[in-house]
């Protein structure tokens, strides 16, 4: 077989596996399933079959990428209509857009953003209100956006003085004020009740609420959700790829190590900071949006400092600076609690052990970005 | 050298680090497409006045005119922006990027387009981008052209003395009108030294005013016309290498008794 | 005035218990560089061990001691001592199992593996620890009597905790700068393998670290304890992070600072809850917001080191 | 062939919370495996339960999983009032009754939506009966109020302020405070300096007793007062001799008033559940025994469940006989006053 | 007192040392030459334990240096000088030289340190400085005087007179041929060949990760190992390789 239809095919094939891993595997299958994964990650050949693997698909990148996308369209079909395991995917695409995000800040510059939630909540809460008062779901996302780059701004500005571990503090007091102020601003944010009752998103006569009629086949409606955020995941992933890919992205690398050698060579850092903190915090906001309008209900209690914890576990656990990776990550980490459902009062038990297993055998990350070896910050 | 082709002129720079008077009023000026060396003993404030010239550190008084601006009351990227740019004496690269992207960052001020150009006119960045990098190749030819050959080394890789390089072309490649490089022979063996001195020249060949610091006399001889000595952050002497290696004010404080060392076969 | 007097005093001693963590938060940072933000929980687990050992003792007997008798005190001794050694060892453990493995690795991997562990912690000690889902009465050893000067109400408790905050931190602060051992974890950070190359075992220098860093917390946690006399499975998220603000505020690897940071955290939340009316609910927006501004002004703390950095 | 029928109960089974809804889930599993044992039904149930983690998006999670089994017909979902507003699209969406059996927010029921109905008691019921009680039987006519930065804290005092100033007593502090918070003497002392006749705590166990503990420490004597929130065994052992004495309003049915109480005790300790059935188990049992009514009537159909609700006008539940208003109460609602006396909770002498 | 032997080392695909074989008598010093990347910094890197190291064996005293920990071998006597100076930058000058002195006693480390400070009276009055904010020259001087510390048997340095002033070049070398007169054993590495041949009664010339000439120096008549008598151009020309 030719290699591109071998890649293709192997990748078709990943996404109809993992549907029916999502759908059926339960009990001793999938603790069987998690134990091996769990295996492999810890020996050192499966790093070497994933660097192969990899390598494989990078040598065909448009087909590889075809067939993402196209699987990607299909699993809808491949989970069987099951809305329970589309839903959950759609939100697990959400926090890959935000472990995009946060990747900036983390990845390209180096600044530990404890409070990503916070920004997450700015966006989500800005969108809902816009949204509530009649905008367009589109405008009301562009807006979010708007709010969040502004906000991120701001962080920005700490950023310039602050760095390291006295960043993330600051970041974790943003995330906490934030959660306050959306608790306490009643008349804004209804605190604590939240808001409920976010209107559907429609297009062209369609509601997000209605299946998805094809003729032979009617889609549930959480597919509507599932092909938006599948669209604004691509597009976060095609915009991040483009930023890094010229000057700036090169900045980002060679400030992250030296930004007094930067700075001696025209780089306004305080200024370029502030941009880069706004342009990764900006995909909050289109996360933010896509998680008010899909859940239909926002209220304080999903924007705090545990999910911001998660999307940073999302970022370095998938491989920092690696795009691919952290979107693996993101999807991997909100997937996997819904999977570990079985284990009751031990999920969380077990959530902490494998956050530690996977850091221990694969500290850079499942998929780590190799130009970092000679750096450590 | 004539008064009138000055490009820098540097009265009274100084700065203490809490106790340490590192400089102490430094008067020095700099013609146009002139090397000036920096010699003096460890911690006479070589590095620092450096520093200061291009921001890096704070000036606790004193003025460097530069085309009617004062240096010393710029940042960094503001004075990058007149055409100053150097090497440091601890290198300073990114060590898991390549030895074109690190190149490249020298090359940023020409070639930067705005964050909404990036979004919205990908084609205007795609030919900057190829500018930038054609710009790159081209200072990589010109002072390493065995790393020329091989722009997507990782510089983690190489040995020292190639990465010296690297700092000196990403230093070059935006064309500065002035050129500050430290210490650029330190731990290169004498055949390599030599080589530098030469890029050095032809680098002022090309109209680029340098000041170089650096402790082996047999190069700053060869690429320093005039040399500036500092001795606890002040100026002890000024003049031709001929001149200041009899000065006994030098000798005693930096060159040492057996004074010549140009005799040696070695590299001092 | 006996108003703000007592508040005052109220303030010193809930400082007083943030410094102990904000202490061993400090004194990690300063010498592997690593926030561990499992702190509060290796606290926690010192706390727990130490009331197994009191529940075993005084089994179904009443849990507030009043009366002082020999067995009492051999009892109350022997828990907080189980409750320092468990926390010495469970950090010991944590670090040969999570952090000596990380060594290497850059310190933000070190921090979210901190977190890893204290989701372990916590949810072991819910999960397995006899009614650990529910809060449980720590024994009030310290007597409740109060102490009224001036219609200021002074607790014997708060003159304890405050008493051992200002030792600890005296004694850790001069093993730190001072002693050969100070030196030896400090060189690690700075460089280690030159560390090593100088005779200093890094292994067993930072193992001797994390278990006098966690019987720190345990004694922390036990501070704690003994302040409130309610302790749960997840009392260590809170101390981790008024330690870690504290900390942040004096300057991260200062411990002078870690003790000034934290009476500046308890000043701002007495004030804040005790004299803005309904201000309680505000006093964590005050301390962030109080935080960023000095953070601004000071980005390395109020007794931050000097950076050693230069060009 | 026997048609698989499946009922579930979603709450926190993890999480905070978690001795709740456990027991209010064992308490509705009791109800279920009655009614199999018995043969009510022309089926055998099966008893689902998911977890929401007290986290609205959990909850929603497990909501539409819940939706997605065509084999749930019913369900009683939520202790914590934000994951069960959360969640109400979902149970319209998908026409399955959730039959509230902790949640506690009025809102509930006032949106119109048939898929909503509530065995337990809302704040609505509680909190005036407090207030009367507190003015007008124990004479406490100054209060201070803490309350928690929460639906529960806020319901807590929004429906109590009114009612109590109506009847002429007079708030003369409200502070709040952040769940998960120690250290309360700051605003004791405060609170100290206003002297109340009482204090009233509105917010959970933990809190609870960390108050109590301080007020005491501070030499403060008055009155403590709440609402069933920290109404729990937990507190007793928390607040040790220092709880002694508090006054709650309570919804959280007194067994031996309850007319089959003593019996569904009895059941529940011989059903083998290793953990306590908590305060609201009565209310998990209740919804429990009205589902299995309405399968009975309705047999397993979403839409005739729902529809049936509202109809059912005579049911008898461990409450004794019920109907169902048009807002989708059970009534009558129970509510009654308790105190901690000896160690336990016990009814306010009248 | 040191040898070396069949030693290999590579980072990755990338061969830094291949079948090398070395030895420093005891009291001797010998110097190992060698143009940039030729391994010289590797060698003495796996040497002290924290470099690669994939085949071959090095002995101390005659014990197997391989089997002991990178702090052991300072145990054993062994002190270096890393190229780039391996200063701890956020402890002062003082705690720095204290450092130096870790597995020495007491006694040992105030008389140590008053010598050291004899050497480089400048340290002295920068006692409290932080060693970061040391200037380049200064801190090679620390380095310098952070291995004597140690009262080794042996000491291995990496280009000691990089970035030094020419004044302070002699006086390093004085002191280190004092060290070495002394007893202490010297392995040096130099890219100032003069100099160092000055000091050494041995060279080694390394070129891309084997050795490619060896011979002695006495009076400042350069021998090959063959007998044959060496101009010092001779040398450079050999580990110029083909560079040249
Ligand atoms: N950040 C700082 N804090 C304290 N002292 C400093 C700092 N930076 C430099 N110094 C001191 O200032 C003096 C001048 O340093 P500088 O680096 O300019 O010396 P130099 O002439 O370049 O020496 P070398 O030739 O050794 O590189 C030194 O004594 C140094 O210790
Ligand atoms: N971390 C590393 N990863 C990969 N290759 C390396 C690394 N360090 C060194 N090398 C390579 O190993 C070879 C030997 O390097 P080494 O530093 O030992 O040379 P050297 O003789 O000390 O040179 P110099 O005179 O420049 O100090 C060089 O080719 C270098 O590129
Ligand atoms: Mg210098
Ligand atoms: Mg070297």
């Amino acid at each position: 077989m030719p290699r591109p239809g071998f890649v293709v095919l192997s990748i078709l094939a990943g996404f109809a596996v993992l549907a029916l891993f999502l759908r059926k595997a339960e009990g001793w299958i999938l603790a069987t399933v998690v134990a091996a994964i769990v295996v492999g990650v810890a020996v050192p050949a499966s790093r070497q079959a994933t660097r192969q693997g990899l390598a494989m698909l990078q040598g065909y990148p448009r087909a590889a990428t075809a067939a993402c996308v196209i699987g990607a369209i299909l699993l809808p079909i491949f989970l069987q209509n099951d809305g329970y395991w589309i839903h959950v995917l759609s939100i697990a695409m959400i926090f890959a857009i935000m472990a995009i995000g946060l990747n900036v800040h983390l990845g390209e510059i180096g600044l530990v953003n404890l409070g990503y939630a916070g920004l997450f909540a700015v966006g989500a809460y800005a969108s809902t209100l816009l949204s509530q008062a009649g905008a367009p779901f589109w405008l009301a996302t562009l807006f979010a956006m708007a709010v969040c780059w502004t906000t991120g701004g701001l962080l920005g500005v700490c950023s310039i003085r602050t760095s390291g571990d006295y960043f993330a503090l600051v970041t974790l007091g943003f995330g906490l004020i934030v959660q306050q102020l959306i608790i306490n601003l009643t008349w804004l944010t209804q605190g604590n009740n939240g808001i409920t009752n976010i209107p559907a998103v429609t297009a062209l006569g369609h509601s997000s609420k209605m299946p998805i009629d094809l003729g032979f086949i009617r889609l549930v409606p959480e597919t509507n959700f599932f092909y938006l955020c599948l669209i604004a995941l691509s597009g976060s992933l095609l915009l991040a790829r483009h930023y890094q890919k010229v000057w700036i992205g090169r900045m980002w690398t060679a400030l992250r190590q030296d930004a007094i050698g930067v700075s001696c060579f025209g780089l306004d850092v305080p200024r370029f900071k502030i941009l880069t903190v706004a342009f990764g915090s900006m995909f909050a906001g289109l996360a933010g949006s896509l998680f008010a309008h899909e859940i239909g209900f926002i209220s304080p209690d999903d924007f705090t400092l545990l999910h911001s914890v998660e999307v940073l576990a999302s970022v370095i656990l998938g491989g920092i600076g690696n795009l691919f990776g952290v979107t693996v990550g993101a999807i991997i980490l909100s997937v996997a609690p819904e999977k570990l459902r079985f284990l009751g009062d031990y999920r969380l038990l077990m959530y902490g052990a494998m956050l530690v297993v996977l850091l221990i055998y694969r500290p850079l990350g499942l998929l780590p970005d190799p130009r970092r070896r000679f750096e450590s910050f | 050298m004539t008064a009138s082709a000055t490009l820098l002129e540097i009265r009274g720079a100084a700065k203490s680090f809490g106790g340490v008077q590192a400089l102490d009023g430094v008067d020095l000026h700099l013609g146009t497409g002139e090397v000036l060396g920096v010699i003096g003993p460890n911690g006479s404030g070589k590095t620092t006045l450096f520093n200061l010239l291009t921001g890096v550190v704070r000036a606790s008084g004193g003025t460097a005119r530069l085309a009617g601006a004062n240096l010393l009351d710029l940042k960094p990227w503001e004075i990058s922006a007149l055409g100053v740019a150097r090497t440091f004496q601890n290198i300073r690269l990114a060590l898991g990027q390549s030895v074109l992207q690190n190149v490249l960052v020298g090359a940023y001020r020409q070639n930067r387009t705005s964050w909404w150009q990036v979004l919205l006119a990908p084609h205007t960045v795609a030919v900057r981008e190829t500018q930038a990098v054609e710009k790159a190749m081209e200072a990589l030819r010109f002072v390493a052209p065995a790393l020329a050959a091989a722009p997507d080394r990782i510089v983690g890789e190489l040995p020292y003395a190639d990465r010296r390089r690297i700092e000196l072309a990403r230093a070059v490649v935006g064309n500065p009108r002035i050129l500050l490089i430290d210490e650029p022979a330190a731990g290169m063996n004498p055949h390599e030294t030599a080589e530098i001195a030469d890029d050095i020249l032809r680098i002022a060949a090309r109209g680029m005013s340098i000041l170089v610091i650096e402790h082996k006399m047999k190069f700053i001889a060869t690429v320093a016309p005039r040399i500036a000595v500092l001795n606890f952050g002040r100026k002890i002497a000024e003049g031709s290498y001929e001149q200041i290696r009899t000065d006994p004010h030098v000798l005693a404080s930096y060159l040492g008794r057996k004074g010549d060392h140009l005799a040696a076969s070695g590299d001092r | 005035m006996d108003l703000i007097l007592q508040h005052l005093v109220n303030a010193l001693a809930l400082s007083a218990v943030y410094a102990l963590v904000a202490i061993g938060i400090s004194l990690f940072f300063g010498v592997i560089g690593i926030v561990n933000l499992a702190h509060g929980d290796i606290a926690t687990v010192g706390v727990f061990a130490s009331l197994a050992v009191f529940q075993f003792l005084l089994s179904g007997g009443a849990m507030d001691i009043t009366t002082l008798s020999a067995g009492m005190v051999i009892a109350t001794l022997a828990a907080l001592a189980a409750g320092l050694a468990v926390a010495a060892i469970s950090g010991v453990l944590f670090y040969r199992v999570a952090f000596y493995p990380l060594r290497a690795a850059p310190p933000i991997i070190g921090l979210l593996c901190s977190v890893g562990v204290g989701f372990i912690i916590r949810e072991s000690i819910l999960n397995f620890y006899p009614n650990g889902r529910n809060p449980q009465p720590f024994p009030s050893i310290i007597p409740p009597e109060l102490i009224e000067v001036g219609g200021v109400i002074i607790q014997y408790k708060h003159i304890f905790v405050i008493g051992t905050a200002v030792v600890v931190m005296f004694a850790l602060a001069y093993c730190v700068e001072r002693t050969r051992f100070g030196r030896a974890m400090r060189s690690i950070l700075n460089n280690r393998e030159v560390a090593q190359s100088l005779g200093v075992s890094t292994f067993k220098v930072t193992v001797a670290l994390f278990a006098m860093g966690s019987a720190l917390a345990g004694l922390a946690g036990l501070m704690n304890a003994l302040y409130y006399n309610l302790v749960q499975s997840d009392m260590g998220t809170l101390l981790t992070v008024k330690g870690f603000t504290a900390a942040v505020i004096g300057g991260l690897g200062n411990i002078y600072g870690a003790l000034l940071g934290a009476v500046l955290v308890g000043l701002i939340e007495a004030v804040t809850a005790g004299f803005i009316p309904d201000g309680s609910a505000y006093k964590d927006v005050a301390v962030f917001g109080v935080l960023i501004a000095i953070l601004i002004a000071r980005p390395n703390g109020l007794m931050g080191r000097l950076s050693a950095e230069r060009v | 062939q026997q048609r698989v029928v499946k009922v579930a109960y979603v709450g926190p089974l993890t999480g905070p919370n978690t001795a709740m809804g456990i027991g209010t889930r064992n308490s509705m599993d009791l109800a279920i495996r009655e009614a199999n044992a018995a043969n009510a039904l022309p089926f055998k149930l099966e008893m689902l339960s998911e977890s929401d983690d007290s986290k609205p998006s959990t909850g929603v999670a497990a909501i539409q999983k819940l939706c997605n089994d065509p084999d749930v017909i019913a369900t009683s979902a939520h202790w914590n009032s934000p994951v069960a507003l959360a969640t109400i699209p979902y149970f319209k969406q998908c026409n399955l009754l959730n039959l509230v059996s902790g949640a506690s927010v009025d809102a509930l029921t006032q949106q119109g939506v048939p898929e909503m109905a509530r065995v337990s008691t809302p704040f609505g019921y509680l909190l005036p009966h407090l207030a009367e009680n507190l003015v007008d039987k124990l004479k406490f006519k100054t209060i201070a109020i803490v309350k928690s930065r929460d639906a529960f804290g806020d319901a807590g005092t929004d429906g109590f302020v009114p009612e109590y100033e109506k009847r002429g007593g007079k708030i003369v502090a409200v502070e709040g405070y952040n769940v998960g918070d120690r250290d309360y003497t700051a605003i004791l002392t405060k609170i100290r300096q206003l002297k109340p006749d009482a204090v009233y705590l509105a917010g959970l166990t933990t809190e609870a007793a960390l108050v109590v503990r301080q007020m005491r420490q501070l030499g403060m004597k008055m009155a403590f007062v709440g609402h069933a929130g920290w109404q729990t065994s937990t507190f007793i052992e928390a607040a040790g001799p220092a709880g002694e004495g508090a006054i709650v309003v309570t919804s959280l049915p007194f067994l031996d008033r309850l007319p089959d109480g003593a019996g569904y005790a009895k059941r529940y300790a011989a059903a083998g559940f290793k953990e306590p059935h908590e305060a609201y188990g009565p209310f998990g049992y209740a919804a429990g025994q009205v589902i299995v009514e309405l399968l009975r009537r309705h047999g397993p159909d979403r839409k005739a469940i729902v529809a049936g609700v509202r109809q059912l006008q005579d049911v008898k539940t461990i409450f004794g006989p019920g109907r169902f208003d048009d807002r989708g109460e059970l009534q009558p609602k129970y509510v009654d006053m308790a105190v901690l006396k000896g160690g336990d909770w016990v009814p306010l002498p009248k | 007192m040191l040898s070396i032997e069949k030693f290999s080392a590579s980072y990755g695909p990338v061969r830094a040392l291949q079948d090398i074989d070395l030895h420093v008598d005891r009291g001797e010093a010998v110097c190992l030459l060698g143009s940039n990347g030729a391994g010289k910094s590797t060698l003495i890197r796996s040497v002290m334990g924290i470099g690669p190291r994939i085949a071959g064996t090095a002995h101390f005293e005659g014990r197997n240096l391989l089997a002991h920990a990178v702090e052991d071998r300072v145990r054993l006597g062994l002190a270096v000088v890393f190229e780039g100076r391996g200063i701890l930058p956020a402890m002062s000058v003082q705690e720095n030289l204290l450092m130096g002195g870790y597995c020495r006693r007491r006694a040992e480390i105030a008389e140590a340190l008053d010598q050291v400070v004899t050497l480089f009276p400048l340290l002295a009055s920068r006692r409290n400085q932080l060693a970061g904010t040391l200037s380049g020259g200064e801190q090679q001087m620390l380095a310098i005087a952070r291995a004597l510390m140690s009262r080794p048997r042996m000491i291995m340095l990496d280009e000691p007179s990089m970035g030094l002033a020419p004044i302070v070049v002699e006086q390093v070398f004085e002191a280190i041929a004092e060290v070495n007169r002394r007893g202490v054993a010297i392995l040096l590495v130099e890219q100032n060949m003069h100099m160092a041949l000055t000091i050494a009664n041995r060279f080694y010339v390394l070129d891309r990760g084997t050795l490619v000439l060896e011979g002695a120096v006495s009076d400042g008549v350069l021998t090959s190992k063959a007998g044959h008598v060496l101009r010092e151009d001779e040398i450079e020309s050999a580990y110029m390789g083909e560079k040249s």
